[in-house]
């Protein structure tokens, strides 16, 4: 534990954050301009793993072991979020045949 | 605590009774098991326990807010034996799933720690995004469940990359720690700081619909089963009001100017879309989304106004709120059912024709919502002025008395539904036990309103 | 406990009927109730010391505090007064739902007398609201063409000014020192600063001035009192338009006397424009239902003007005035309506000759013209002679302009008498039958107070004085105000 | 010491009884028998006279002035005090006098005239009403009292007019009497009222105490008198409110007899005399009575010439009596004014029910260019009316003579110019007196197939009467000059504080007699020569005619004038307000607002547009703009 975390400190803390920002964004870009749906849950994930890495970075230079609890549970969290997701997407296929965002809007106004 | 363990082993409990046939036991094993955890939150009223190295406090807050999400989720069960009686399957889920979504709520109301409060949010998320879709080979449930869970989980992403950043600043995920970091800058934040709890809001203002986060739930309300509609309307947002005054009270207090600001515009906006997306609205449920939007804003309005002491406000409006919106759904489902499942506003027309009583009960509880004495409504409504004017902000409250004006139109539109004829009578089936309910339900909304006492939490 | 009584009769009796469907049985009933109602309050007049309060909700400061003074015993002797004549009015008419209809107006009553009894302000507002809400079903429910929508814009228009007013109540109360309290006494007590005044003035007077309505607020009125039915219209006219008066009277002049002092010109000007406003278009208006509704804003308007000029001459007058008015419309608007029966029709164009069939009729809608045009020995005469003496000793242009009604109102009112009851008779009316037996029952009385209030008006003028603290309320707060202005 | 008069308190009685008899006679209705109606009124009034000549004999014998007797108080509000009270004096006695004695002759006569109308209960149920109000206006003891009689009789003469309410026109009449009324009225009440404020009382006898003690031509006395003069110019119908009058003559015939000429219009005579003591203080409003009492006298007059309905040339004529009467008001002589009021009262009266009697017998005829040769047919009504045209006219002795007289010397020695317009006018009346008088009752009758027969007892015996009146009725008030004392002027002394200006000598009133007889007489002659020997009829309307008659035949055009000036512009601006003001103006800016806002609300329904990229979009736009929100501000 111990030296990991000081392992993790030999990189400045700047530049996780520049990191883990740059990952968030690319993940928000993506939510935004792409329309395949397995996509943008790809993209969402990567901003939760944005959010892992932070949380991680940070607590190794807290040197706080919570942190990294915390990454646990975002992960578990994510999984049983990504599981659901899946299976909404089946429904959806088997619906509309397709994974294409904008076909659903039938519920507008 | 027990109340919250004993909620997620009733919940599995129903799971599997779902192996059983027989779905007549399934609401009263629920019913039951809900009133045996609500004895037990009752149990833990005054004693303020705190569990897991303080990451969750079951104060008397949160207990008050527990007790009334419990007896709304009642409320809501009993009105679904008749509602899913016609279907076959899968109908324990559907129990279970609200059960746990209801734990959720309880981590939501009770914790003190952001990662509880992550916690919370998810695991009355994960449910709600399935009971959403619970019509499987419905479009338009598919649809709803679908953009919940991608905007939801969006958010998701957004409200942790705030607690990462806070996390970042204070080294905590512990409210009253972050309260003390925060408190030494006083007032001047670090940007870092200040965009993380800025997310943090954002990602809580997304679960109470507060605009310009609310997007998703005029199509999810429309589009999910009703009574899961009545669900997320009543028990979801009092969960992520509770959960949202909780942070401000026990992490942001007192409030950095700039989020303060941009909660007034938030506040602002949400009443603002809330009435007028309703004004005009033709169908019932969208309309009632919107109109819960609304209530949203007045919420918020009494929560900003006065930091630390409009809990009881808060209790009682949501309270109110939800007691008198679960009802009207129903009514909503039986008058649909009686016009071929029909959404629209004139699927009412003639009610007072057919079911007088039901009518008036209606004509009661929509005085609810619109804020019309002597209803519990009106004293909501009277309770956060009274906090918002004496504190001064007088234009906000002005353009909320207007925003109020417009509500009253909208919900007097169904009013004047209900009380006109319709050209051939349609047959209205109410059932004793829901008509007893709403009747219950709008005597209590006025019983509320006219006995109102300050409530110590 | 008295108070308790008369508050609650009316609906509580309105409850107990609701289960009965034959109207030979809630109709009576009713009645019977109202009446017993009226006897309570002349027992109350003759000895005028009754008082009620307990605690309601006090951690807001709210108390349900019953008492009255001269002038609210006023407005609930004229309510109790005309809600026999409104039930009254429903007897030997074809209604859909009666028992439904009576709760309603004994709902109303209640609401009204609630209105006038309340000593603390969230209570006057709760019963301002509530009464609004039967007088608004029994609109859209038993209304006549149009009602969905006219009904709605005089729903929303009255509900804007109401909630306006509740800002006003919660913006002094928390004005009011420590612990705050609602409550009328510990308002009065207020001096709130000038400038803060001058913009209160209007958030509380919006929701009177569109109850009275008073010019450019009458908007709504004209056409909700055609479309409304005859009991409809005779509580609004009669009763609720004095909703404002009473809630005026209560609100500004005691609390904000320098806002009014500041406004008063203004708000004198703007009705004596709603007087000759109201009386020139009446004087166009074929609608006999119409014209009689703008006639009744000109002289609302009158009264408004004679309530700013605020002296014991204009307040007295305004009383006076205040059950004339109500008495006299509610029975024009009977006739009025008993016209539509006998005829079909309210168009003044297509009446006429109409003494021949009916001259009893014709006599008592003379009586009653006679009365609204203020002749003297009728008391409109009383009412309109002090107020104009009240205005004139602000300004005697006031007077002049507000005199004018003497002239405008014998125009329009015996044109109009004249176009529906003389001239050539109209064949399609050889049949009609003169009035009967239930309209003099309903008729004869309102004309008795008409006339008896004008030869011996002494009654109304001492019951006024019994309460001179009343007055005091009203002026010494302004006067002092203007001396404050003066130094 | 007022009230101490034993049996004082009859005075109650003198309005009770026409109350009672209006109550019973309105009441029963159909009930009564065809003429009990007429004679149960008609009793009531001739009670009441009984009551007045008593009470006059009471205060004759008391040796006191005045007597104020209370019924209860009326209005107390503040300082204000007034009660409902009456005021026995010389003054009101006179008038009530003259209204119940004039007042009791026309209902009897109203017996026979009315007697195949089917609404005569309704008929005489009004007339008691009227003289009921009569009563009040000139016993109240306040100006508000007199106020209720001002107004009752104003509505009195608008049931009355309007008494055969299937004509149109008739109701139009009936209607623009009350109004012109009621125009004057306002300025009435408002000078009672600036009296109140002024003398913190409105009883004549607390005002006049204190007005005496005032000295002349103060602003608030000459406004208040002019207030007032408003009032008695709509009453008694003196230009410009004058043109009520002459249409009011829709009304039967008694009515024109009672109210329009003998009693109601002079209500605004009595009112000025009354408040004498005010007058006196103001020149001013003196100098306007003047002006507009001598103009009113004149014009009327001279449309009198023309007019050729029987009722129209009274009804002028009244108006120019009025106006003379006005003139002696204005003069300050208000007992001359008065004493005229008297005997014009008597002589009106007779004109109107002798033209009654004859509008009768020729079948409702009222074109005079119609008649003529009704002196054999109708002797009764031929001497009666003859005596009354002399009276009128002013010739000695009778009773119009004195009175006129007094008048005219009173306006010589105010201007010689003032007395020659005078007596201008009284030349015009005798003319247009007489014309009216040779037309119907000399040369052959003109109208074929009517049969006109003397009107029965019950019509002719009131006729005898008032002719006796007005042929002795000037002996009241013999002036000095024919070894008189000027008995009713000096019996009015205490009362009305007429003006003391300097008596002329005899010898130049005798010559103003003797000028004035001359004339008259000449006119007399011309009148004679035109339409008996000549007997050339008036021009038949469509006929040419010189521009100065057409003036004077369309009545100087005023009516028209009114009707262009004031009618139209009413109901145009009125129609302006609805239809443009309150459907183009007002309604639209409360709809306007619901509009946009649901305009707004539509808006914002749309923007949920349903698509999933475009939430995603609003939301991180939501999101940036907070950051950018928090980090600048």
């Amino acid at each position: 534990m111990k030296d990991i975390s000081s392992a993790i400190q030999l990189i400045p803390l700047e530049h996780y954050i520049l990191l883990s920002v740059a990952l968030f964004s690319i993940g928000l870009m993506g939510v935004l301009f792409r329309r395949n749906t397995i996509i943008i849950l790809m993209c969402i994930e990567l901003m939760f793993n944005s959010v892992n890495l932070l949380v991680t970075a940070f607590a190794a230079y807290h040197s706080d072991p919570s942190g990294q609890v915390f990454v646990f549970f975002i992960m578990i969290v994510a999984a049983a979020e990504v599981a659901v997701g899946l299976s909404i997407l089946v429904m959806m296929k088997r619906n509309v045949d397709s994974v294409d965002i904008n076909l659903l809007n039938r519920l507008k106004w | 605590m027990t109340a919250l363990i004993f909620t997620i082993v009733l919940g599995i409990l129903v799971l599997y009774l779902g192996f059983i046939k027989n779905k007549t036991i399934l609401a009263p094993v629920a019913i039951a098991g809900l009133l045996v955890s609500l004895y037990l939150s009752f149990q833990d009223w005054g004693l303020g326990s705190m569990y897991f190295h303080n990451m969750i406090l079951f104060d008397n807050f949160s207990i008050a807010f527990n007790i009334s999400m419990i007896i709304i989720t009642i409320l809501i069960f009993i009105f679904g034996i008749d509602y899913y009686e016609d279907m076959k399957l899968h109908v324990a889920e559907q129990y279970a799933l609200m059960i746990f979504a209801l734990a959720g709520a309880f981590l939501m109301t009770s914790f003190s720690n952001l990662i509880m409060l992550f916690l919370g949010i998810e695991i009355l998320s994960i449910p709600l995004y399935v009971l959403a879709g619970g019509k499987k080979y419905s479009y338009r449930s598919n649809e709803a469940s679908f953009k919940y869970f991608m905007l939801g989980s969006f958010a998701t992403a957004i409200f942790l990359f705030g607690i990462a950043l806070v996390y970042g600043a204070s080294a905590t995920f512990y409210l009253p720690e972050i309260k003390t970091f925060i408190a030494q800058f006083n007032g001047h934040l670090p940007p870092m700081l200040l965009v993380g709890l800025l997310f943090i809001l954002i990602g809580v203002a997304f679960k109470v619909a507060a605009a310009p986060f609310h997007f998703w739930s005029p199509d999810v309300y429309e589009g999910a089963p009703t009574l899961v509609t009545a669900f997320m309307s009543t028990v979801v947002k009092t969960a992520g009001f509770a959960a949202f005054y909780r942070l401000l009270n026990m992490g942001l207090l007192p409030l950095p100017i700039p989020l303060e600001k941009a909660l007034w515009v938030m506040t602002a906006l949400t009443l603002f879309v809330g009435n007028l997306g309703a004004l005009k609205q033709t169908n019932f449920k969208r309309l009632l989304a919107y109109s819960s939007i609304s209530h949203s804003g007045f919420i918020m309005l009494a929560m900003l106004s006065q930091h630390g002491s409009s809990a009881a406000v808060l209790l009682y409006y949501t309270f109110v709120y939800s007691l008198a919106t679960v009802p009207i759904f129903i009514i909503f489902i039986l008058m649909k059912r009686a016009s071929e499942r029909h959404e629209e506003l004139f699927i009412f027309r003639g009610l007072f024709k057919t079911k007088p009583w039901i009518a008036v009960f209606m004509t009661i509880l929509l005085m609810s919502l619109a804020g019309i004495p002597p209803t519990s409504g009106f004293m909501a409504k009277y309770q956060v002025f009274v906090l918002s004017i004496s504190q001064g902000i007088l234009w906000t409250s002005i353009f909320a008395i207007l925003m109020a004006i417009i509500g009253i139109y909208y919900y007097f539109n169904v009013v004047r539904e209900v009380f006109t004829e319709r050209e051939q009578p349609s047959v209205i089936i109410v059932s004793k036990l829901n008509a007893a309910l709403i009747i219950v339900c709008g005597v209590a909304v006025v019983i509320l309103g006219i006995f109102v006492w300050k409530l110590p939490i | 406990m008295i108070l308790l009584i008369i508050l609650f009769l009316p609906i509580l009796t309105g409850l107990f009927l609701l289960p009965f469907r034959s109207a030979s049985v809630v109709r009576p009933m009713a009645l019977a109730a109202s009446v017993i109602n009226l006897l309570i309050t002349l027992s109350l007049v003759l000895s005028p010391s009754a008082a009620y309060a307990v605690e309601w909700i006090s951690f807001l400061g709210i108390n349900f505090s019953l008492g009255f003074d001269g002038i609210s015993m006023i407005m609930i002797l004229l309510t109790n007064l005309l809600f026999p004549f409104i039930l009254l009015a429903g007897f030997n008419r074809e209604q859909r739902n009666v028992h439904i209809l009576n709760f309603l107006i004994l709902f109303t009553q209640s609401a009204l007398l609630g209105v006038f009894l309340a000593q603390n302000a969230f209570l006057f507002y709760v019963f301002w609201e509530l009464s609004l809400i039967p007088v608004y079903f029994i609109l859209l429910i038993w209304g006549g063409d149009g009602r969905k929508t006219i009904t709605f814009k005089f729903f929303i228009y009255t509900l804007t000014g109401s909630l306006l007013l509740l800002f006003g109540i919660i913006y002094l109360y928390q004005l009011t020192p420590v612990p705050h309290t609602t409550d009328f006494a510990a308002f009065n007590k207020l001096n709130i600063p000038a400038t803060t005044q001058i913009w209160l003035f209007w958030i509380l007077f919006i929701a009177f001035a569109i109850k009275m309505p008073v010019f450019p607020f009458h908007t709504w009125q004209p056409p909700t009192y055609n479309m409304a039915s005859t009991q409809g219209v005779m509580i609004l006219a009669g009763v609720m338009t004095k909703m404002g008066i009473y809630g005026a009277l209560r609100f500004l002049f005691p609390v904000i006397p320098q806002g009014v002092l500041y406004w008063q010109n203004t708000v004198i000007v703007l009705s004596l424009i709603g007087v000759i406003y109201a009386s020139l278009i009446a004087f166009r208006k074929t609608n006999l239902k119409m014209l009689i509704a703008f006639s009744s804003m000109a002289h609302i308007s009158l009264m408004v003007a004679a309530m700013f000029v605020l002296n014991t001459y204009a307040l007295q007058g305004l009383l006076i005035q205040t059950i004339s008015h109500g008495v006299t419309i509610a029975a024009l608007f009977y006739i009025a309506s008993l016209i539509k029966e006998k005829t079909g029709t309210i168009e003044l164009p297509q009446l006429g000759g109409l003494k021949l069939q009916a001259p009893k009729m014709a006599l008592l809608l003379l009586i009653v013209v006679l009365g609204s045009i203020a002749l003297p020995l009728t008391a409109g005469f009383i009412g309109e002679f002090l107020m104009i003496t009240g205005l004139f000793q602000q300004s005697i242009w006031f007077a002049a302009i507000g005199g004018l009604t003497m002239i405008l109102g014998a125009i329009y009112m015996l044109y109009a008498y004249q176009r529906a009851m003389l001239g050539v008779q109209k064949s399609v009316f050889n049949k009609i039958t003169d009035i009967r037996a239930l309209d003099y029952l309903i008729l004869i009385p309102l004309i008795v107070v008409i006339i008896g209030l004008g030869i011996y008006p002494q009654p109304i003028f001492n019951l006024f004085d019994q309460s001179i603290h009343a007055t005091q309320n009203l002026i010494k707060p302004v006067a002092e105000a203007v001396s404050a202005l003066a130094h | 010491m007022v009230g101490t008069i034993p049996n004082i308190n009859l005075a109650y009685l003198v309005p009770a009884f026409p109350l009672m008899g209006f109550l019973i006679t309105g009441l029963a209705g159909k009930r009564l028998k065809h003429n009990q109606g007429g004679i149960i009124a008609s009793a009531m009034i001739f009670f009441s006279f009984i009551i007045s000549v008593v009470l006059f004999y009471l205060l004759r014998s008391s040796g006191q002035d005045s007597a104020t007797i209370t019924l209860f108080n009326w209005i107390a509000v503040g300082n204000m005090n007034i009660p409902f009270a009456f005021l026995i004096d010389h003054l009101s006695l006179t008038m009530m006098l003259v209204v119940t004695g004039v007042g009791s002759l026309i209902h009897v006569y109203s017996i026979g005239y009315m007697h195949d109308d089917e609404r005569v209960n309704s008929f005489f149920a009004q007339m008691n009403l009227f003289t009921f109000s009569m009563l009040l206006l000139v016993m109240g003891a306040n100006y508000l009292v007199l106020f209720i009689g001002w107004e009752g009789v104003g509505l009195c003469s608008y049931l009355l007019i309007g008494f055969w309410f299937k004509n149109p026109a008739f109701n139009y009449a009936a209607r623009k009497a009350f109004i012109m009324n009621r125009i004057g009225d306002l300025g009435f009440i408002l000078g009672i009222i600036l009296l109140f404020f002024t003398f913190k009382s409105v009883s004549f006898s607390e005002i006049f105490a204190q007005a005496s003690l005032m000295h002349a031509g103060g602003p608030i006395i000459t406004l208040i008198t002019l207030l007032l003069l408003v009032g008695a110019v709509g009453k008694s119908a003196q230009i410009p409110l004058y043109t009520w009058l002459p249409d009011a003559m829709a009304g039967p015939t008694p009515v024109s007899a009672l109210i329009h000429a003998a009693t109601m219009v002079t209500a605004g005579i009595y009112m000025i005399a009354r408040s004498s003591i005010l007058y006196n203080l103001a020149p001013i409003t003196l100098n306007v009575i003047t002006a507009i009492g001598l103009t009113t006298a004149i014009v009327a007059a001279i449309i009198g010439l023309r007019q050729n309905d029987i009722k129209k040339v009274l009804a002028y004529s009244t108006v120019s009596q009025l106006g003379y009467m006005f003139l002696a008001l204005g003069l300050g002589a208000y007992s001359s004014a008065v004493f005229h009021l008297t005997t014009h009262a008597f002589f009106k009266a007779l004109l109107f029910l002798g033209a009654g009697s004859i509008i009768h017998a020729m079948g409702g005829e009222q074109d005079i260019r119609k008649m003529g040769g009704l002196r054999k047919k109708m002797p009764i009504t031929y001497f009666t009316f003859l005596a009354a045209t002399l009276a009128i006219s002013g010739i000695p002795p009778f009773s119009g003579f004195f009175s006129k007289d007094m008048i005219l010397s009173k306006a010589f020695e105010h201007n010689v110019i003032l007395y020659f317009l005078a007596l201008g006018g009284a030349l015009l009346t005798c003319f247009y007196m007489f014309r009216l008088f040779y037309l119907v009752f000399f040369g052959e009758q003109r109208l074929a197939g009517a049969h006109p027969h003397e009107s029965p007892k019950v019509m002719t015996i009131p006729l005898i009467i008032l002719g006796v009146l007005s042929v002795f009725g000037g002996f009241l008030n013999i002036p000095s000059l024919f070894g008189g004392n000027l008995s009713f002027s000096n019996f009015l002394q205490s009362a009305v504080s007429s003006k003391v200006s300097e008596e002329i000598s005899s010898t130049t009133e005798i010559e103003l007699i003797i000028l004035s007889l001359v004339l008259l007489i000449l006119v007399i002659g011309i009148a004679y020569r035109t339409y008996v020997r000549k007997a050339n009829l008036p021009a038949r309307d469509g006929e040419p005619m010189s521009i100065w008659s057409r003036i004077v035949v369309n009545k100087f055009y005023i009516d028209k004038t009114y009707m262009i000036l004031v009618e139209k512009p009413y109901s145009s601006f009125s129609n302006f307000l609805f239809n443009k003001v309150e459907t183009k103006v007002l309604n639209p800016i409360v709809d306007g607002i619901g509009e946009a806002t649901s305009r707004i609300g539509i808006l914002t329904r749309k923007l949920q547009r349903g698509n999933m990229s475009f939430y995603f979009f609003a939301m991180v736009a939501g999101i940036l703009l907070f950051i950018v929100f928090i980090l600048t501000i």
